[in-house]
């Protein structure tokens, strides 16, 4: 276990590395942030003055190892237009970002559980189509799009929550119900026809045989077999939460990561997204580790494996 | 013969499919008594498991539904029992012992989980009382360090370790009637000569009657008091072992009995029964075995055959058995 | 075989994270919510230009040498209570007001003024107008605490303008001592003013909070306690939050007037706000063919509707504008009238004429960038509709679209001369003007021109050094004249900007000067 | 002694009372599904001949006219204008070319690229594999829509970048679940025939793996065409989709949207077609994967 913990973690940090190189090769490729922090009337000397001061002048490899070298000791550098540590900035804007991916993650199991459940115990019926056809819906839209009509409609007109910011815990449901929906889908599908597969099981029918109330057949025997692959993709639905977002924390006016890579990007503000695109991929990492672990816990198969 | 515990009359199920309406069971009438073992033969698709699933009401939903027939339990009528009803009967008065070991324990769950399961819902047994019971369960399938076992989970057992368990989930209560449905098939000979004999020794302590599906005709010649036979959802024959092994009356019977290779027997080649397997959704009007059946006659396909006695507690539904003049 | 860490811990946190939820203050009546499109940089009003970092804290929160009057471009005392000029006109004397304290206590002396502008020449500076402070002032002298003396290198007229809103932001005074003690970084993250509020906190991307101090002579009792500024940068929810009464006032778009007005939510319009003026990007040696024929510029003039566009584009917040670069309030200052007949008619088919005579009749491509701005959400769809116009006589636009970024540095690198960019200039007064006008047509030294005229170029170098106001009228007059009869420029519109606000706020007068929503008038308790 | 077990023998008859199969039986075919992607599909071909007007014609006093059955509405423009006045059903017709283009053409170059790298990684295994599967580790971490917002800002928004954009990251999903397939295949005894009877890589590759990683490209494929049309859609919100004036589903959505309450048509009609289109490649993916390959369920 221990092995199969630490290989996943060099994994992570290998797949960490690659994607260093990436973005500070991309964050680069974005122009010259100068031309934004500088007056138009700037003088070459001014630029090159300005250049220099920001470090931008020493040779690429120089800059990314020494971007390497303090990312780890996590000093990102300072934000080239608030003039901050960029890590300041993370701060700030990460516990807002994880709150509402862990939200929003909560929405979408609480609709994929029922859905999922109800699908594939009425498989076939036009409870099961419809059932589907809702989680669909949710991945057919488009969120900004979903999120603008929530927020005219829900807030705007009937006045029944917060249109934007964070203002307290009624501000996380309609961007949480956004993003929620948009995976409801994919969790559902594997939910249902976990639950479709293990419903057929022979363990399921011996269950039966037994004598088990049916909700506990459900809900017991069946439930936590099928959990098995929710859980494996946690940590891509968690990453398509993060991503996806940038787009509800702009629409939700929500002081997340994804508005810190936004800006950041619009202003060519290299460090920050250098950070955010690092974090995010950290993140995603830690929760696939965690997801690997959380694995073991439900699949005693996998626990004492290895 | 004593009372019996089970006994099923002109039982239908039908199975709603896209193909259309399969009769998976077509009129199937037995009994089983006390300490009496019945074995149901038939290939697959013949219609025993959903005979045996029918019995406890656990068929396939939403697509198959008994349509008709009796089930009585020690006189109990089951066809007209509430599903909750039937959920006290499951287990606790009719248990069964599924295929495949591999897969009829949850993966997930400790071995101790699912067998305190029923102990505590048949006994209502809380706590240390319940393991310790548990503990004596095991035991009782003679599998060696019950407490250890307790807390093994399914993979860490053998499959003929995996398969005790069952059986002794299956003796919790214990029931009056136990089904095994092909208990043995996924074992090593052996461990399935074991098997056979725990199975028989559970019997005899707990009187149960025992319906036993199997395609193995050699394993009902061990263990079977009577063997009924089945071909597309009927039952085709039923007598005493002996009966059916030495006096097979119905074609299909006695096709099935050659194609068993005899130790010793140097045969060319294998008996193979002639013909396709009946398409289910579309039987013929007949006797359904007529098409493969090598003694066909005109009548056979025409019109179906009732039962017709074979011998001494025999019945065969064949045309050929039909008295003189019938 | 190890068993994994207690789930329950993970699921722990999976709750804690779930539950922490921050619960905010209850908006009080006492406070007032605005609500901005944009996000500010941050908070030193000398290392920052973009103007969203201004209209939404610094304005309340410092305190210049003198304002401009609510409405006019009249100069008028502010920290400073009077100023002199010395017979030479090389000297300004600034008397500042008594008593006057930044938020930490300290006094505002002569030597906090003297901090500012130096640090708003300084090399750290990024302000718009550094470069000019830099060549004009010789030296700030403070002979007493409550007196600074500004010593011009020449004569000049301009000196208490530029220290006013007229440009930018470098007139605000910070605390020299604090900003000494504990560095740039810090006040930037906790910045002291001595304005009628305080900074509270900041949380980047959501809001900026602040306090009002109990009097102060701008104000006198506040009305309001605190000032909080959200910043939204989606309209629609910025307008759900009106309608919720969660923001009294907002940026609005133009086109989301008439359903507002419709909801009877009052509207405030800053008046020509600014003048949106269309360029062609000029290559190493100016204007590129074909546009350096006059008539090609006359013609790609005559070929927009301004009043559809005025109407459509921007639903009636405009009206079509007649010179390029007309920065329309100083017009009144210097003495320019516009007549009717300035005004470019639509006119499609002569234009087309236009062309044929110029050779290009048969149209040629040009390349028009698209982008959006701050204060000008219409953006995109505003370079389509001009666009559209300009097809209608056969020329062969390509729409690119960019983020202004990218626009900027297409420009200043005058890497695709001909092609089309544009800007919402902000409004200004005559000083501010010229100011424009030498950064944008003064070809002799800067990147950033849209203009190249030798006559142009020999009338602003006179104004830099004229100090008789009617001399210097007379030659801002003659550059408008010659930049709007070689047409070097497309003047579209000028826009006026909304402000929406709660039922329950009031009279107020947003004002037209950039940077400032004279928050001061809501925030008055005089 | 017991007998050989029947069943080894046993005619393969479909066993159907025993054991339904647990998603595939009884689900039709998704009639609706594929009637709605045809009916876009021609509607793309034919574009040209179906669409009433060209799509960047502008006319800024006709904007926002409402479609033909709402009040103020003619048959002029059957479903109204949008804010420049051109006409949205020539540029609904015209974006479904755009858009479904989009998504077919990124899918397309996304899934040979994955499918190659996880063909190859799960073929070589060892460090070939660990190098390839960090690249894709790597690749899954960075999200998509920052990747074309950064190229949007490089090298300008375009209807290729987007393309390039979200094909770039889009192929390490392809390479994940086709090495995982392939994983499985290697250890079956096809492959070791295939082995010994002297086949080399390649043709191992092309003629025995591949053909088997086809059901779940497929499905793959037609999931992905909705969510890369969606991804599009969220990249124009933020200014890095498709440019203007190309018509794209996406863009139109995007730019109508401050006018949800006050015309509804020039966001709500284009979102009712990507919505339309999305859920059918959806529900069709469903499908395929449940008749395909129930084994597919992480897809």
């Amino acid at each position: 276990m221990i092995r199969f913990v630490v290989s996943r973690v060099l994994q992570s940090l290998v797949a960490l590395a690659i994607l260093s190189v990436v973005v500070f090769v991309l964050a680069r490729a974005t122009g010259d942030p100068l031309q934004l922090i500088l007056p138009m009337s700037a003088t070459p000397e001014e630029y090159a003055e300005a250049r220099h001061y920001l470090g931008l002048d020493r040779p690429y490899v120089e800059q990314y190892l020494s971007f390497v070298g303090r990312a780890v000791t996590g000093d990102f550098g300072n934000s080239l237009r608030a003039r901050r540590p960029v890590i300041e900035l993370i701060q700030e804007r990460l516990p807002n970002s994880l709150r509402l991916a862990a939200f929003a993650m909560g929405i979408s199991l609480s609709i994929a559980f029922p859905l999922g459940i109800l699908a594939a115990v009425k498989k076939g019926t036009g409870l099961d189509r419809t059932a589907q056809v809702i989680a669909v819906l949710g991945q057919s839209l488009p969120t900004f799009w979903v999120a603008i009509v929530l927020v005219e409609v829900v807030a705007g007109r009937l006045q029944w929550l917060p249109a934007g910011g964070n203002q307290g815990f009624t501000s996380y449901v309609l961007p949480g119900f956004t993003l929620g929906w948009f995976v409801v889908a994919g969790m559902m599908r594997l939910l249902r026809s976990g639950m479709l597969e293990v419903l057929d099981s022979e363990y399921v029918k011996l269950a039966r045989v037994k004598g088990v109330v049916e909700h506990r057949v459900v809900w017991m025997h069946a439930l936590k077999n099928a959990l098995i692959p929710v859980v494996t993709f946690a940590g891509i639905y968690f990453s398509i939460l993060v991503t996806t977002a940038i787009v509800v924390e702009t629409v939700f006016a929500w002081p997340g990561l994804g508005r810190l890579a936004y800006e950041g990007i619009s202003s060519r503000d290299f460090p920050v997204i250098q950070a955010v695109v690092l974090t995010t991929a950290a993140i995603v990492a830690v929760v696939n580790l965690s997801v690997d672990c959380l694995y073991a816990v439900i699949d005693p198969r996998i626990r004492h494996a290895r | 013969m004593s009372v019996p515990v089970i006994e099923v009359h002109d039982l239908r199920t039908h199975l709603v499919t896209r193909w259309g309406t399969i009769k998976a069971v077509d009129g199937v009438s037995f009994s089983v008594a006390e300490g009496e073992t019945l074995g149901l033969v038939g290939e697959s698709g013949s219609g025993k498991s959903m005979t045996c699933l029918s019995l406890v009401r656990l068929t396939p939903r939403p697509a198959s539904h008994i349509v008709g027939g009796s089930v009585r339990l020690d006189g109990d009528e089951l066809t007209t029992k509430t599903e909750a009803e039937m959920q006290r009967i499951r287990g606790r008065k009719i248990a069964m012992i599924l295929q495949d070991p591999m897969s009829s324990l949850n993966p997930v769950f400790s071995v101790g989980m699912q067998v305190r399961e029923p102990l505590a819902m048949y006994h209502g047994l809380r706590g240390a009382t319940l393991t310790e019971r548990a503990a004596a369960l095991l035991a009782s399938v003679r599998i060696p360090s019950p407490a250890a076992r307790l807390r093994a989970f399914p993979y860490q057992l053998s499959g003929g370790m995996r398969q005790r368990v069952v059986g002794a989930m299956a003796i919790a209560a214990p029931p009056r009637l136990l089904i095994a449905d092909e208990p043995t098939t996924s074992l090593d000979l052996t461990i399935q000569a074991q098997y056979l004999g725990l199975l028989e020794e559970l019997q005899d302590r707990h009187r149960l009657a025992m319906i036993f599906i199997t395609h193995n005709l050699g394993i009902v010649s061990r263990i079977c008091d009577r063997v009924a036979v089945m071909y597309a959802g009927r039952i085709v024959e039923a007598g005493p072992v002996r009966r059916i092994f030495t006096a097979p009356a119905h074609p299909y019977t006695q096709a099935l009995l050659e194609s068993i290779p005899r130790l010793g027997a140097r045969t060319e080649r294998l008996t193979a029964i002639e013909g396709q397997p009946p398409d289910l959704a579309r039987l013929p009007g007949g006797c359904s075995f007529a098409p493969r059946c090598p003694q066909v006659m005109d009548r056979c396909r025409t019109e179906a055959p009732p039962e017709f006695e074979a011998g001494p507690g025999q019945v065969s539904r064949c045309w050929l058995r039909a008295p003189a003049g019938g | 075989m190890i068993r994994i860490t207690n789930p329950r811990t993970l699921i722990g946190a999976a709750l804690l994270a779930a539950g922490a939820l921050c619960v905010a203050p209850v908006q009080a009546a006492t406070t007032l919510v605005y609500c901005s499109e944009g996000s500010p940089e941050g908070f030193q009003p000398q290392f920052f230009t973009t103007g969203t970092t201004f209209d939404a804290a610094s304005v309340p929160m410092f305190n210049r040498l003198v304002e401009f009057e609510i409405g006019t471009t009249n100069v008028i005392p502010a920290l400073a209570e009077k100023w002199d000029v010395a017979p030479d006109g090389k000297a300004y004397t600034f008397h500042l007001r008594k008593g006057v304290k930044f938020h930490n206590g300290d006094d505002v002396t002569s030597e906090d003024v003297k901090f500012s502008l130096e640090r708003a020449a300084g090399k750290r500076s990024t302000t718009g107008y550094a470069g000019l402070l830099r060549t004009m002032v010789a030296s700030i002298e403070t002979p007493a605490p409550d007196r600074v003396v500004i010593v011009t290198k020449d004569p000049t007229l301009i000196v208490p303008n530029y220290l006013s809103r007229a440009l930018s932001t470098e007139g605000m005074v910070l605390p020299k001592k604090y900003i000494e003690a504990v560095g740039d970084d810090a006040f930037g993250r906790k910045p002291v003013g001595s304005g009628p509020y305080k900074f509270v906190e900041q949380v980047t991307g959501s809001h900026i909070r602040l306090a009002a101090v109990d009097n102060h002579w701008r104000i006198g009792a506040p009305k309001y306690k605190n000032m909080v500024f959200r910043l939204v940068s989606e309209e629609t929810t910025r307008i759900a939050l009106l309608r919720r009464g969660e923001v009294d006032v907002t940026e609005v778009s133009r086109e989301r007037v008439k359903e507002l007005e419709k909801e009877s939510y009052p509207i405030h319009f800053r008046r020509e706000e600014a003048v949106l003026t269309m360029w062609w990007i000029l290559g190493p040696d100016g204007m590129v063919p074909p546009m350096k024929d006059k008539r090609v510029r006359e013609a790609m003039n005559l070929a927009v509707d301004r009043a559809e566009i005025a109407q459509s584009i921007f639903a009636g917040s405009a009206e079509p504008a007649p010179i390029p670069l007309g920065l329309s309030w100083s017009f009144k200052e210097i003495g320019l009238k516009v007549t009717p007949d300035m005004q470019y008619p639509y006119d499609p088919a002569r234009a087309k004429k236009l062309l044929a005579d110029a050779g290009v009749g048969g149209g040629f491509s040009l390349d028009t960038y698209a982008y959006q701005l701050p204060g000008l959400p219409e953006g995109k769809a505003f370079a389509e509709a001009v666009s559209g116009y300009w097809e209608k006589i056969g020329i062969k636009v390509k729409l690119i679209p960019v983020d202004y970024p990218a626009f900027r540095k297409n420009w200043v690198d005058r890497k695709t001369p001909g092609s089309i960019g544009y800007f919402n200039i902000a409004n200004r007064d005559w000083m501010g003007t010229f100011a424009l006008l030498e950064k944008q047509a003064y070809s002799p030294s800067k990147p950033t021109d849209t203009v190249n005229d030798p006559e142009v170029d020999g009338m602003l170098a006179q104004v830099m050094k004229q100090t008789d106001r009617e001399k210097i009228n007379a030659l801002m007059r003659g550059v408008y004249t010659r930049i709007r009869s070689e047409h070097l420029g497309m003047p579209i519109v000028y826009l006026h900007s909304p402000y929406a606000a709660s039922k329950k706020l009031g009279k107020w007068n947003p004002g037209s000067v950039m940077y400032d929503l004279f928050f001061d008038e809501l925030a008055s308790g005089k | 002694m017991p007998a050989e077990p029947l069943a080894d023998r046993a005619l393969p008859l479909p066993d159907v009372a025993a054991r339904p199969d647990p998603a595939a039986r009884g689900r039709r075919l998704p009639v609706v599904s594929l009637g709605i992607i045809t009916i876009f599909v021609l509607v793309a071909i034919l574009a040209p001949l179906l669409s009433p007007g060209d799509p960047g014609e502008q006319s800024l006093r006709n904007r926002f006219k409402p479609p033909v059955w709402m009040e103020g509405g003619s048959s002029r423009h059957l479903l109204g204008t949008d804010r420049l006045g051109r006409d949205m059903l020539s540029r609904i017709v015209w974006g479904s070319r755009v858009s479904l283009t989009a998504g077919v053409v990124t899918v397309l170059l996304a899934s040979a690229f994955g499918a190659a790298v996880g063909l190859v990684a799960g073929y070589h295994g060892g460090t070939v594999d660990a190098v390839l599967m960090r690249v894709t580790d790597a690749t899954m971490s960075f999200p998509v829509i920052l990747l074309a917002l950064i190229l949007a800002v490089t090298v300008g928004p375009s209807f290729t970048n987007v393309v390039v954009a979200i094909a770039v990251i889009l192929w390490a999903r392809y390479a994940r679940v086709i090495r995982g397939q392939v994983l499985t295949l290697m250890g079956l005894d096809f492959i070791a025939q295939a082995r010994i009877a002297g086949a080399g890589a390649w043709r191992i590759i092309t003629r025995h793996l591949f053909p088997n990683t086809l059901n779940t490209l497929v499905v793959l494929v037609t999931l992905q065409i909705g969510y890369v049309i969606i991804v599009e859609a969220s990249l124009s919100f933020l200014g890095a989709g498709i440019p203007p004036p190309t018509p794209a589903w996406g863009s139109m959505i995007s730019e109508g949207r401050e006018f949800v309450t006050s015309a509804w048509w020039v966001s709500g009609l284009p979102g009712l077609a990507i919505l339309l289109v999305v859920l059918a490649f959806n529900l069709l993916g469903d499908w395929l994967r449940d008749t395909l390959d129930p084994k597919l369920r992480q897809l």
